[in-house]
């Protein structure tokens, strides 16, 4: 902490404000450190410290100053650091609370604040009207990229984007319950305090530290007959009580979504001087509640008038705010400028307080009297019907113009602030998203609910029910509330409104009026927007980005909107909002992406073999979700010779393979046969029990949807398996025929893709090394030949053996149930290893298979390939009636002349291995663009073979054996010959072993 | 139509920007035209501008139900590239491009066209072998595209995480120099002010309600919310609700419209120099001049013409940005919305006669046709000008959906925009 | 010739703190039921629980417990060597399907004064005592990954998922755990 | 995030559990082997695409499993009801489809205010 007594600012009131002057913080501002009160926001521990000035604007870099006490701040954006890595760009200085040790600097400002060189953009403003750049730059056409869109970008951009990883974590929670109320002012609180004892589930949010919204800074309210803060206290007292209440202050509800979805951000530990490492910085709430309870308020608007941005310009209910609850005067010399009562009591409070009015200015002729009585009782000048015209002061107002509206003496009057208030707008912004409609006061100047397409409702300001009584009535009906509200005395008066230009922004001054602060947008440019034809306000929104900064407009768009309707001559409503859209106010996005981070990015899936693999050295590949090993390198090997090796090996003697991740579904029932057959295009009748057959699925389009192994168990069951990526989508394809299609079939369909630890042992030694560990099977070739598959015991556990090869090698896969992958692997290789048998990965396997000519599907396949493309045709039973793809298979195109086959490819330099995915062509000289006949879907090098191979999708393959096609590379053309995809063992004796 | 310049900028200045004219004008619709383009987005009116411009046909209708540019136009993350896999869509993305190097000029209006670089990243060994099929067709079409390492890319593109731990780690990328990004309003705004500068009338608030057909079937004209307009030529150009308004004339469409969302940050000074998709975490950012990241998310997985979808799509995207990007996990959203796009099953686009006589149909271009505009609007005028496609969008037909000639870049891995 | 010995997916592994408990379960046998109208009856008998008609509920007899999952869908789970297959595929009436999938899932207990919020952290029902009472239990979601929950007590869930996916589902409770 | 009643958990759940499924009652042909290429053409590419009630598939994926159908509006995206598969394209009723027609929003750019009639266009 810091010293004894510290000066929190000249600017503090004593015997105002909720703070404690006993906890105080110290963070540095701009390099300069400075004290707070605790429970400071960044704002007010500034405006105590005498500080107006925080930013420079988006275009012009006009000096600007804290504008409010709220989310609608569009000035005093900062960048707010714990260390380097904990930095953040344009944060709300009205929003942040300090925290000991916070460093907060200004942005968009160079060399510094004070003096900032972007100022000439504001000198030449008038040659950046609305869009101006949309009209130039165009000018050598090279110099767009190269010269002008640098120094606009430049230019623009707030503060500066964080540099480093955040090494912050965040968190979700979904959540539910009957009532969710978003707001903690006044009606807020009584809404839940009345729902709270019906025992429901209630969820209360309020963005602030402190819940209690309005009350909080109406020094003159009582209900109840309590003063509106310890009225709120209370409530929120009892509402702890209650456990099915939770409350959530520092959390804005930012999105309105389908079906009563409310999503919430909680600012968890940003206030916080040393956050405990475990707690997420912000959390995520999703909510789905029964019935949601807006109670967000209404925000105050500016006036637009001649130079209203200088810094020490502000909102009269901010002023009230710093006043009433954190006991800070914004000035000592205090102009108000208002068309709305609520300012009065501002003015009244501050005046009290000791601070020097020297006028009050209203725009209106007639002026509730007591407002005016009560004035002069504190000897406040009140200036009827006038209007402040314009402003002086670089960094800091010094005085400012006023004139009678219908006059032109002009008087001036010094000041170092002044207040305004152009009324106020509810904050229907959560409505509008759930996407109800609304419709125009007239006589309040406010768009409000109308049409509700959710379970929800407004109260409140929101509703643009300003008079308190009634607000906290529409809280007790909102939650079907009996009784009646409690009694409200000297609540703050909220009526009276201006929006659109005041006097001295009107069309014929030269002057800047700002309808939006943070994109510098003028009453000119509105109308300029207009006058160039773009009439809706949609366009005049994205021409002058009006409404577009991170405010998104919240105080701007009323003025926008009306000064665009003067200028159509068209009413208000016919003119229309833009649309309002999630976020409310902008979200962190960590906070956005939660838990989903790091190691919980994605699942990582693993087999039951993963630590063999690990303990062998393997090098792993993503695939889909798994990790699967791609090699296994010794000492000094790399890929090239791993693999090599591996494949070597495997032919010579045996490999040990992990084929787990293959998808396995069970397929069991009396119409299991049937179903078979309408799902590949294979026919299954007389595939024998123990036997195994490739089998092809298509989609109806006719074009190889997945492949695998299918084995025979019994009449009614099969055990299928699936590509690796294909195991969720054939399944769910599947589940879609059976449920859909044929849902009077009896049979049913079990992933068993996990169930089932699958250990591929292939090669010439492959049987010698498992018999001993196998029981009840006999493995010779003629109890069980290729293509088959037994049930019985390895290693002690049962098993699903399957004499099948993908390597062309005599081999089998081991099927064990899961947990005993692992052990039965290790006694496996136990035994193997010093035979010879070697581990390999899925390079080996990709190679080996390639050697054979067998297809990978999404490798040699790309979902336009057909099974007579792919050669493997004779998977498609000819006698059979109906399939999934048979019409498909038959289009016209699907048979025509000139479709891209399968075939084998054979460099005539048998050194020379050809890239994947490099295209073939029959003329190498031919111009640009080059007619391509095919692509390369695999290839390798064969160490077996001792030359490359590869596999090709070629036009009119199958008729064009022995011809020589070229693949054209960057730098040379290779020469290949079309040969059979099948390059090792054609006769396929080996299987046999 | 008063010339655009640094010049007239400043002339301006020195009379309040009194003199502007407006960029458009507002016109009441005529009893008949020649061609009548329904949808007002960027497609649209470069049709019309072009059937101005080079067929000489100037008797045009653009009619808009909204106001113009407000489609996906006016709400994508404008990415432009044309490293597509297939000729027919290398001929057509190519020749866009083309056209974009000096569309400012010729429409003199800046649409910002900047040619930042394009660099799509490979995450697993599928994803290289697709990207070097890419590389190589692309490189026989003539397109630019070109590989680069991890290390390349992390100097192309400062913020991209090129670390080895990570969950899915970068394997390296296709780098196409010449794409990049354009100011999406200012092609619609641009396109609108010169067509209407020629002649051609833009209606807005003015939604197609019926089609028109004679006795022999042909087109006659359409009934709109402003009154009957009659053509013998009609080009629906509208996006998302191309199946609604060719059912009014009869034809049924291989289309489906799904919600896709995007979003952007808070602006920040300039971070992030180019753009970068991943189809395999799924994400794809840009940063504006504007200074926001430009962030697309994925759709939702039912049809809707709602212009929204769930937050829940826009967390995965954002879930993959922060995995790449770390540096941004403390950036904030600041807005995120939705369009509705119009899928084919093949993920290619239709420019097409229709079995309608004179009704033409430009559609399907799904999550990513704003790379697509001028080459679209230009041969899409063609085909309505002669009545016949042009050669570059002559395979893109509705006959392809039953005789199976499909233009498959879905299948071919493709990715989207 | 020494027998393989199972190895359990989330072996040695443990979690408390923050008023939550996540603890592996140990082996299990555990069947995929799938069955028509006729078999119902004869199966509940085979393995001495009924097979609960009741929407998203579990029934448990002894050591056995019977969880709805699908209209004709049934989660049977029970002790190591308790020979559920065997038993099930003994019935004679009705068509059915028994698959055992004991090694295809694993299972973790979330218990404790916070074991819903950890859940909810992740999955997106809502799990109060009305909408998920006691023996309720259901297939949803866990963060990226699909998990059977089952509510066994007010505060204790027995959390199911697909052996590979366990470690992803650990973490996410534990890293959940944590946050609260 | 929508909320969907699955017919056979008889509850109303998170979309995350459920997978989109694409339009409803498109039946296969029986006689799939000998069909056109017109019909075939209807049957795996045309799709009604409504702007208004949509009839459309959903798979309760991480649920119970089933596939069932909804009618949606796809303008307001609200369910008018789920139903079991087999069952057969309900027929709505006036109330029921006012229930979720969505209200025009207000800026006049957008889309123009639903009303029942716009539905009875619809054959
Ligand atoms: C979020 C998002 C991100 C995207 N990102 C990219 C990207 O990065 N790169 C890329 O190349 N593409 C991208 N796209 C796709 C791209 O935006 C569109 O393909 C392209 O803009 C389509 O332009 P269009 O003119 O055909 O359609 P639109 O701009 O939608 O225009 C169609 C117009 O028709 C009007 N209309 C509809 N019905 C009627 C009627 N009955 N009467 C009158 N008018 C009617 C509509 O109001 C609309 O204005 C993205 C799309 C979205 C939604
Ligand atoms: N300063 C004033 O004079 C003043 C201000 C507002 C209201 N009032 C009066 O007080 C009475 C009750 O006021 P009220 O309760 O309707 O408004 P309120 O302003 O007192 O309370 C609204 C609360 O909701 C919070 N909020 C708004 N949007 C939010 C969001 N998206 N997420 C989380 N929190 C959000 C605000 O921060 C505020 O605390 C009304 O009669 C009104 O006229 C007076
Ligand atoms: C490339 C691009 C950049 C955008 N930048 C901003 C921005 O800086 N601020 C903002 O408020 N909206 C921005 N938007 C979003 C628009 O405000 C608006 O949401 C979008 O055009 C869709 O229109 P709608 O939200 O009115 O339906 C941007 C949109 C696009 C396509
Ligand atoms: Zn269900």
């Amino acid at each position: 902490m810091t010293a004894k007594s510290p000066n929190t600012g000249a600017n503090r009131v004593a015997g105002k404000g909720r703070l404690s002057p006993a906890k105080t913080a110290t963070f540095t501002y701009d390099g300069k450190s400075y004290n707070a009160l605790e429970g400071d926001t960044l704002a007010s521990a500034l405006l105590a410290n005498g500080i107006h000035l925080t930013g420079r604007s988006f275009k012009y870099h006009r000096p600007r100053g804290i504008l409010g006490a709220g989310p609608e701040e569009p000035n005093a954006l900062m960048d707010i650091a714990r260390d380097k890595a904990r930095r953040q760009p344009n944060v709300r200085a009205t929003c942040q609370e300090v925290f000991d040790g916070m460093v907060a600097k200004s942005q968009n400002r160079f060399p510094s604040l004070e003096f900032d060189v972007g100022v000439v953009n504001d000198a030449l403003g008038r040659f950046f009207p609305a869009g101006f750049y949309y009209k130039t730059f165009m000018w050598p056409q090279k110099a767009w990229d190269k010269l002008y869109e640098p120094i606009i970008r430049k230019a623009a951009g707030l503060g500066d984007s964080p540099d480093e990883a955040d090494p912050d974590h965040y968190a979700n929670q979904f959540a539910h319950c009957e009532y969710l109320i978003i707001g903690g002012g006044a009606t807020g609180l009584m809404a839940a305090k009345t729902a709270a004892k019906s025992g429901k589930r209630i969820i209360l949010v309020d963005e602030n530290a402190e819940i209690g919204g309005g009350l909080l800074s109406d020094a003159s309210v009582t209900i109840d007959g309590k003063s509106g803060s310890d009225w709120a206290a209370e409530i929120l007292a009892e509402l702890k009580s209650y456990d099915n209440v939770k409350v959530l202050s520092r959390t804005t509800a930012f999105g309105y979504y389908n079906h009563n979805m409310v999503t919430l951000a909680e600012r968890v530990t940003e206030h916080m001087a040393n956050p405990p490492a475990e707690m997420p910085r912000e959390r995520l709430w999703q909510v789905r509640a029964g019935k949601v309870i807006l109670a967000t308020g209404a925000i105050e608007r500016h006036l637009v008038f001649a130079d209203n941005d200088r810094p020490g310009i502000m909102m009269a209910s901010a002023a009230g705010v710093y006043l009433n609850q954190y006991g800070v005067t914004p000035g000592k010399n205090i102009a108000v400028y208002t068309s709305c009562d609520s300012a009065w009591t501002v003015a009244f409070d501050l005046k009290k307080a000791g601070i020097n009015i020297p006028a009050i200015i209203d725009l209106r002729k007639d002026i509730d009297e007591t407002l005016i009585k009560r004035a002069e009782d504190l000897g406040i000048r009140v200036l009827k019907h006038h209007g402040v015209v314009s402003t002086k002061g670089r960094l800091r107002v010094k005085s400012i113009d006023v004139e009678p509206v219908d006059g032109v003496s002009s008087e001036t009057i010094d000041v170092d602030c002044l207040l305004m208030s152009g009324g106020w707008t509810p904050s229907i912004h959560l409505f509008s998203q759930s996407r109800g409609r609304v419709k125009f006061d007239e006589d309040a100047g406010i768009f409000l609910p109308d049409i509700y397409t959710e379970n929800c409702v407004s109260i409140g300001a929101c509703n643009g029910t300003f008079e308190m009584t009634a607000a906290l009535n529409e809280a007790l009906k909102s939650v079907e509330g009996k009784g009646k509200a409690p009694k409200v005395a000297d609540a703050v008066s909220m009526s009276g409104f201006k929006i659109g230009a005041a006097k001295s922004a009107g069309p014929d001054d030269f002057t800047k009026a700002f309808v939006d602060f943070q994109n510098d947008v003028t009453a000119k440019d509105i109308r300029l927007a207009v006058r160039e034809g773009f009439q809706s306000i949609e366009h005049v929104k994205r021409y002058t980005t009006n409404g577009m900064a991170s405010d998104q407009g919240k105080m701007s768009n009323m003025h926008g909107l009306a000064i665009a309707a003067e200028m159509l001559d068209k009413p208000i409503p016919e003119v229309g909002l833009t649309t309002f859209r999630s976020p409310y106010t902008p979200v962190t996005f960590g906070a956005l992406v939660g838990h989903n981070k790091g190691e919980l990015f994605d699942v990582t899936r693993t087999t039951p073999m993963h630590e063999c693999a690990v303990a062998n050295g393997a090098v792993f590949e993503d695939v889909g979700n798994w990790k699967r090993a791609w090699y296994f390198p010794k000492a000094g090997e790399d890929m090239q010779a791993a693999i090599n090796r591996e494949c070597k090996m495997t032919r010579e003697v045996a490999g040990i393979f992990d084929a787990s991740t293959l998808g396995k579904i069970e397929v069991v029932g009396p119409d299991a046969v049937k179903f078979m057959n309408m799902m590949y295009t294979n026919p299954w009748d007389k595939l024998g029990v123990g036997r195994c057959r490739y089998g092809i699925m298509c989609r109806e389009d006719g074009f190889i949807y997945d492949d695998g192994v299918v084995a025979r168990l019994a009449e009614d069951r099969f055990h299928v398996t699936t590509t690796t990526g294909g195991a969720p989508r054939v399944l769910n394809m599947m589940e879609d025929y059976l449920q859909t299609e044929f849902p009077e079939w009896n049979v049913w369909l079990t992933s068993t893709s996990e169930q089932w630890a699958v250990i591929a042992v292939q090669g010439p030694k492959a049987r010698e090394i498992i018999e001993p560990l196998v029981e009840d099977i006999d493995l010779s070739n003629e109890a069980m030949p290729h293509m088959s598959i037994r049930e019985g015991k390895i290693c002690g556990v049962p098993t699903r053996l399957m004499k099948v090869s993908f390597t062309g090698e005599a081999g089998f896969e081991i099927n064990v149930p899961a947990d005993y992958g692992r052990e039965v692997w290790e006694t496996i290789s136990e035994r193997g290893v010093p035979m010879g048998l070697t581990p390999y990965g899925t390079e080996a396997m990709h190679i080996m298979r390639a050697e054979k000519g067998f297809i990978i599907v999404g490798q040699d396949t790309d979902g336009t390939v057909t099974p007579q493309d792919a050669a493997v045709g004779w998977a498609i039973g000819k006698k059979k009636t109906d399939f999934v793809g048979i019409k498909g298979l038959n289009r016209p195109d699907l048979v025509a002349e000139g479709r891209r086959q399968l075939v084998g490819l054979k460099t005539i330099d048998g050194k020379v291995v050809l890239e994947e995915g490099a295209q073939v062509v029959d003329d190498p000289n031919h111009a640009i663009p080059v007619p391509m006949i095919g692509f390369v879907t695999s290839s390798y090098w064969s160490e077996v073979l001792g030359h490359s191979i590869a596999m090709a999708l070629v036009e009119n393959g199958h008729s064009r054996t022995g011809e020589t096609v070229h693949i054209p590379m960057p730098d040379e053309v290779i020469k290949a010959e079309i040969c059979s995809p099948i390059f090792y063992d054609p006769q396929g004796g080996k299987v046999n072993g | 139509m008063r010339k655009f310049s640094a010049f007239a900028v400043a002339r301006e200045a020195m009379r309040s920007h009194k003199g502007w004219e407006k960029q458009w004008a507002n016109p009441e619709p005529k009893s008949s035209y020649d061609v009548i383009i329904v949808g007002a987005g960027g497609h649209g009116l470069a049709t019309a501008y072009y059937l101005a411009s080079v067929h000489g046909i100037t008797n045009v209708a653009v009619l808009e139900k909204g106001w113009l540019g407000g489609g996906n136009t006016g709400r994508n993350t404008t990415i432009i590239r044309s490293n597509y896999l297939y000729d027919e869509s290398a001929g057509m993305y190519n020749h866009a491009v083309k056209l974009w190097e000096g569309l400012s000029q010729e429409l003199n209006y800046n649409v910002m066209f900047s040619q930042r670089g394009v660099m799509m990243l490979t995450h697993n060994v599928h994803d290289v072998q697709v990207a070097q099929r890419h590389l190589h067709a692309n490189r026989l079409n003539g397109v630019d595209n070109s590989w680069v390492t991890p290390e390349e890319a992390k100097e192309f593109c400062p913020p991209l995480n090129i670390s080895k731990s990570v969950r899915y780690p970068v394997m390296g990328a296709a780098l196409q120099r010449k794409g990049g990004v354009a100011r999406h309003d200012a092609v619609a705004w641009g396109y609108a002010r010169k067509a209407a500068a020629m002649g051609v009338h833009i209606i807005q608030q003015c939604e197609v309600k019926s089609v028109n057909r004679d006795e022999s079937g042909a087109v006659t004209g359409v009934n709109t919310t402003r009154g009957t307009i009659n053509s013998k030529k009609v080009g629906v150009v509208a996006a998302g609700h191309t199946s609604v308004l060719m059912d009014m004339a009869g034809v049924r469409m291989p289309l489906e419209s799904y919600p896709l969302q995007a979003l952007v940050s808070e602006p920040v000074k300039p971070i992030f120099p180019c753009v970068v998709m991943s189809n395999t975490v799924h994400a794809y950012i840009s940063q504006s001049d504007k200074g926001e990241l430009v962030i697309g998310a994925g759709t939702d997985q039912y049809t809707s013409y709602s212009q929204t979808g769930g937050l829940h799509i826009a967390t995965h995207t954002l879930e993959a940005i922060c995995e790449m990007f770390p540096i941004f996990a403390r950036m904030k959203m600041l807005r995120s919305w939705g369009g509705i796009v119009d899928v084919t099953p093949d993920r290619s686009p239709i420019l097409a006669k229709t079995p309608v006589k004179g009704l033409y149909v430009n559609c399907g271009w799904g999550t990513g046709g704003f790379k697509a505009t001028p080459g679209s609007g230009h041969v899409f005028a063609h085909t309505i000008a002669n009545d016949e496609p042009h050669k570059i969008n002559a395979g893109f037909t509705l006959e392809r959906f039953h005789n199976g000639r499909l233009i498959d870049e879905a299948a071919a891995a493709a990715v989207a925009h | 010739m020494v027998e393989a010995q199972r190895t359990h997916p989330l072996q040695d592994r443990l979690y408390a703190g923050n008023g939550v408990a996540v603890t592996p379960v140990k082996f299990h046998d555990r069947v995929s039921l799938r069955a028509d109208k006729e078999a119902i009856a004869g199966l509940g008998k085979a393995i001495g629980v009924a097979l609960p008609k009741d929407i998203r509920t579990a029934n448990t007899k002894d050591e056995v417990s019977a969880l709805w999952i699908g209209p004709d869908e049934w989660f049977v789970i029970g002790p190591q060597g308790t020979g559920l297959e065997e038993k099930l595929n003994k019935v004679k009436t009705g068509l059915f399907s028994v698959v055992p999938i004991g090694h295809r899932n694993t299972g973790m207990f979330v218990s404790g004064k916070n074991a819903v919020a950890v859940l909810n952290a992740g999955c997106p029902q809502d799990l109060s005592l009305d909408a998920f009472p006691i023996s309720a239990c259901t297939r949803t979601i866990m963060g990226k990954a699909e998990i059977i929950l089952w509510r066994k007590d007010e505060h204790r869930f027995h959390v199911e998922c697909w052996r590979s996916f366990s470690n992803y589902v650990w973490k996410h409770l534990t890293e959940a755990a944590r946050c609260i | 995030m929508l909320l969907i009643y699955c017919p056979y958990c008889e509850k109303e759940l998170p979309e995350i559990e459920f997978h989109g499924e694409g339009e409803a009652h498109i039946e296969r042909p029986a006689n799939m082997a000998d069909l056109s290429d017109e019909d075939f053409e209807k049957f795996f590419f045309i799709r009604e695409n409504e702007k208004g009630i949509v009839f459309e598939r959903w798979r309760h994926l991480h649920g119970c499993g089933r596939f069932f159908n909804a009618a949606r509006h796809s303008v307001s995206d609200k369910f008018i009801k789920t139903y079991k598969a087999g069952e057969p394209k309900p027929k709505l009723t006036k109330k029921e489809i006012e229930a979720v027609l969505p209200p025009a929003k207000s800026t006049p750019a957008n889309e123009p205010i639903w009303t029942i009639e716009k539905e009875g266009e619809k054959k």
